[in-house]
């Protein structure tokens, strides 16, 4: 088995340390795992993406270039990573704050108020974890206690109020499906 | 099990060349190998040794001819346009024969190029690269587990061959996240015996004199085929190779680094369709692991060179086969990196038909 | 060796006098120290001779006004002058 | 009989290749001298540049290194900050020091890297045969400016002294000459401060001393040592441009 992901949106959003942690995860379940983020000059641009792939076999390359599962967070990444998705993929967005819908009819699109969840739960930039929390239910990749544990982890200098909203914000994403 | 920690692959490299005993360096920035000062300045700091970040790769290389003839474990890191700048001391610190080790994280060149991963110092890496009749030991790691681990092994090849050592990387490797298995105790660099060579003061021996020159007539030439013997011996004793599925294969994919990962992929794919693909995976590219070639070239009829650059690496094949087989090329240049698909299909057109 | 040597321990008074030793095959014969150097400028650089490297050495002319001030040492590259008192 | 000048056990055997006349035997001899006096002989390394002075390495009784051409302060500071226990001093010519190395010794200096610098100054290139330095005086004929150097085509001669004082980092920094007994004296006090300064691990300090060079100036030795006094030090005024020592007191 092996999942190949992509994340995108813009800086700020959480991005990298939404692939970090679903990296983590994957190793805490003694999976083998990569994560590669975009750098340089394209960290500039304010947009920021990243690919984590989880598997039972090494991994060849920690570059995806048809990934399995998207995380769209925001609009111009929804035109630019909708192609590259395998036909049946699974196409994750925040529908907060993308107006427009994926066009394929070759793949399942998941819209989720991520951003809006994530206010009602009192913090905006946790529309990450909202994220997070749908996709390990939907797709079962990993256990949605894992990915507590590996918040709690890996951000080691959060506060304990902080990383129980994570936590909840998991919950919450995973509550959707 | 050892602690077994997520990180990235310049970070791993910082661990590696910490546990291997370094306490010492010097470097100036350079995408993709910027997270490698940067975390090596905060480590060092939390170790008590030393961090210098310098005015050009120049005075690096040459903070390290001093550290390194002081006796100490010193390393550098850079890419690519860095190391260039680096290898008029190298080939000094090569000619007074003082072990250092250098990692380059390639990026895409000739010239500024980009910082996309490449693979295109092979030749610079694997011929000397300065002026001069020399080598440099050359590993290529291909994971963050290896980048871990092969600062301690450089280090040792170095000091037994008092010869720098050059660490192979590129910016997918140093950017990229794997879990890393802290596989061995850290050396205490206290322990460290000081080296035959090592400028510490004069007191209680002879004087010692550090230096690559000699101008007397036929000393430099008798030095030179002294470290003709040494590379020899190197050559002989020091070649690293993994193979994988080779026994049974009409065909051997030849990659390093990262392009060997991919064609990892490729290979699967391709026995999966029936092809028989092997994957011979050098890992020290000097000495280049000729030997594995050569058995090789007696039962394949295929190789295939898979290299992000414009087929460097294709040369030492063709010698190391004597060109017996037939030898193709995938190449991305430029900051291109391979896919298992793009990989799979140059198989599938070089074997189509046969399985 | 004359390493106590003092007017206590019965020595001669030209005995304490500063002795300069030219070492001749050291010398490149650059004349340094014979221009406007020696206070009493004894030193020239011998006319009749030649040392193994093909250079005429200083010499000194007359020792006995030397007055041990080592500027004639101080000057040499070499150094192919000594002092001895 | 005692001997009261000679040959400083901080000096070798070995027969200098220098040319007759030639400044460098005097500061060799001098530091030599210091390395005893001072008691640091059997903890200092050096190093010998790329130029006449390459030579260095087999006539200071000392451990040595030779490093790239221009690259001595870079090398010093990591046998420095390998080995703080040693008395690193990078001796240099003025092609090693303001040419190739101006980039290594600006930064050295800027580091306060606790170092001794001691730079040659004889404003031609020795080795390679009198070509231009970056100290040539204006008009003064060399192998690269056999008209003079024309300052509307080649530039000025770099002052590297004055140069270095813009930095706020350097501790010491002293012009002197070796072209007669009592500048010959000066230099003397001027390199013991320097190596006092490191030994009291006080910072970057550096010597630069006008030096003659009869052979690739077309004179002898004797004319030499006086152009340096009518012509040379007009140009490059001696005295301290940097004594943080006088300035804390």
């Amino acid at each position: 088995m092996t999942k190949e992901i992509i994340i995108a949106g813009f800086g700020g959003q959480g991005i990298v340390s939404s692939g970090i942690i679903l990296g983590y995860a994957g190793m805490l379940e003694n999976k083998n795992v990569t994560f590669f983020p975009s750098y340089g000059a394209e960290m500039r641009g304010g947009t920021a993406n990243c690919s984590v792939v989880i598997s039972s076999e090494p991994v060849a390359s920690p570059i995806v270039a048809y990934p399995d599962i998207l995380i769209i967070m925001n609009e111009p990444s929804l035109a630019r990573f909708e192609p590259m998705l395998k036909p049946g993929g699974i196409f994750f967005y925040n529908k907060t704050l993308i107006k427009s819908h994926p066009k394929r009819d070759d793949i399942t699109v998941l819209a989720i108020e991520a951003n809006a969840i994530a206010e009602e739960l009192g913090q905006g930039r946790i529309a990450n974890m909202v994220m997070l929390g749908a996709l390990v239910k939907k797709t079962d990749i990993l256990k949605l206690e894992t990915l507590k544990k590996a918040q709690r982890e890996r951000f080691v200098k959060a506060s304990s109020e902080q990383l129980s909203l994570n936590d909840k914000a998991l919950e919450r994403g995973s509550e959707l499906y | 099990m050892a602690e077994k920690r997520l990180m990235y692959g310049n970070h791993a490299i910082v661990e590696g060349v910490l546990a291997a005993g370094c306490r010492f360096f010097a470097g100036y920035p350079i995408t993709p190998q910027n997270e490698i000062p940067e975390y090596m300045s905060i480590r060092m700091n939390e170790v008590g040794g030393v961090f210098i970040q310098t005015e050009s790769e120049i005075a690096a290389i040459n903070m390290l001819f001093g550290a390194a003839a002081a006796g100490k474990r010193a390393m550098t890191s850079s890419s690519s346009p860095g190391i260039s700048l680096m290898q008029e001391g190298i080939s000094y610190i090569a000619g007074a024969d003082i072990p250092v080790l250098v990692v380059n994280v390639i990026r895409g060149g000739p010239g500024l190029g980009n910082i996309a991963p490449a693979q295109s110092d092979y030749y610079q890496a694997t011929r000397g690269g300065g002026h001069g009749d020399y080598f440099t030991i050359t590993l290529a790691p291909n994971s963050a587990q290896e980048l871990f681990e092969f600062p301690k092994l450089a280090f040792e090849l170095a000091e037994k061959y008092r010869n720098p050592a050059l660490i192979l990387a590129d910016g997918l490797l140093g950017q990229m996240m794997e879990p890393v298995e802290f596989s061995y105790d850290p050396v205490d660099p206290t322990t460290l015996p000081e080296p035959s060579y090592a400028l510490s003061g004069c007191q209680g021996r002879d004087r010692r004199v550090v230096r690559s020159y000699d101008l007397k007539p036929g000393k430099l030439e008798e030095w030179n085929w002294r470290r003709h013997a040494k590379y020899q011996h190197i050559m002989e004793k020091e070649q690293r190779a993994q193979a994988a599925d080779c026994d049974d294969a009409e065909l051997v994919i030849v990659a390093y680094g990262t392009s060997a990962r991919v064609s990892s992929a490729a290979a699967r794919m391709a026995r999966e369709k029936g092809y028989k693909v092997g994957l011979l995976r050098p890992i020290t590219l000097w000495p280049f692991p000729k030997n594995a070639l050569a058995e090789l070239s007696n039962k394949v009829e295929y190789f295939l060179v898979v290299e992000m650059n414009l087929g460097q690496m294709v040369e030492d094949v063709k010698l190391a086969t004597e060109c017996k087989n037939k030898i193709h090329f995938h190449g991305r240049p430029g900051g291109g990196v391979p896919t298992p698909h793009e990989i799979y299909e140059k198989i599938e057109t070089i074997l189509g038909g046969s399985s | 060796m004359l390493q106590q040597g003092s007017l206590e321990n019965g020595l001669r008074k030209e005995e304490l006098m500063p002795q300069v030793k030219i070492l001749e095959e050291v010398c490149k014969g650059c004349g340094l120290c014979c221009d406007d150097v020696c206070p009493v400028d004894i030193l020239i650089l011998a006319p009749d001779r030649i040392n193994g490297s093909g250079y005429h050495p200083a010499e000194v002319t007359d020792n006995d006004k030397c007055t041990g001030c080592g500027y004639c040492f101080k000057i040499c590259p070499e150094p192919a002058i000594e002092i001895f008192k | 009989m005692k001997q009261i000048f000679g040959r400083p056990a901080g000096l070798t055997d070995v027969l200098q290749r220098y040319c007759p006349g030639c400044g460098h035997g005097i500061v060799h001899r001098i530091i030599g001298e210091l390395l005893v006096k001072l008691g640091i002989r059997e903890r200092a390394v050096g190093i010998a540049p790329v130029g006449c002075s390459v030579f260095a390495d087999e006539y200071f009784n000392c451990d040595m290194i030779q490093p790239p051409h221009g690259r001595g302060p870079a090398v010093s500071t990591g046998i420095k900050r390998s080995r703080p226990d040693c008395i690193v001093f990078s001796y240099q010519g003025d092609g090693d020091l303001a040419a190739i190395g101006t980039a290594e010794i600006i930064h050295a200096a800027s580091r306060n890297e606790n170092i001794t610098v001691i730079f040659i100054n004889n404003a031609i290139f020795g080795m390679t045969g009198g070509q231009m330095a970056p100290t040539t005086l204006p008009g003064m004929k060399s192998t690269t400016s056999v008209q003079g150097r024309n300052i509307k085509k080649q530039g000025y001669p770099i002052k590297v002294c004055e140069l270095l004082a813009g930095l706020d980092g350097p501790y010491y920094l002293v012009r002197t000459s070796v072209h007669d007994p009592k500048n010959i004296i000066k230099t003397e006090k001027a390199l013991k401060n320097a190596f006092g300064n490191q030994i009291a691990k006080n910072g970057f300090s550096l010597v630069e001393i006008l030096s003659m060079c009869p052979t690739n100036w077309g004179m002898t030795p004797v004319q030499s040592k006086r152009w340096i006094g009518d012509t040379m030090m007009k140009y490059f005024p001696l005295g301290e441009y940097r004594n943080r020592a006088k300035e804390e007191k």
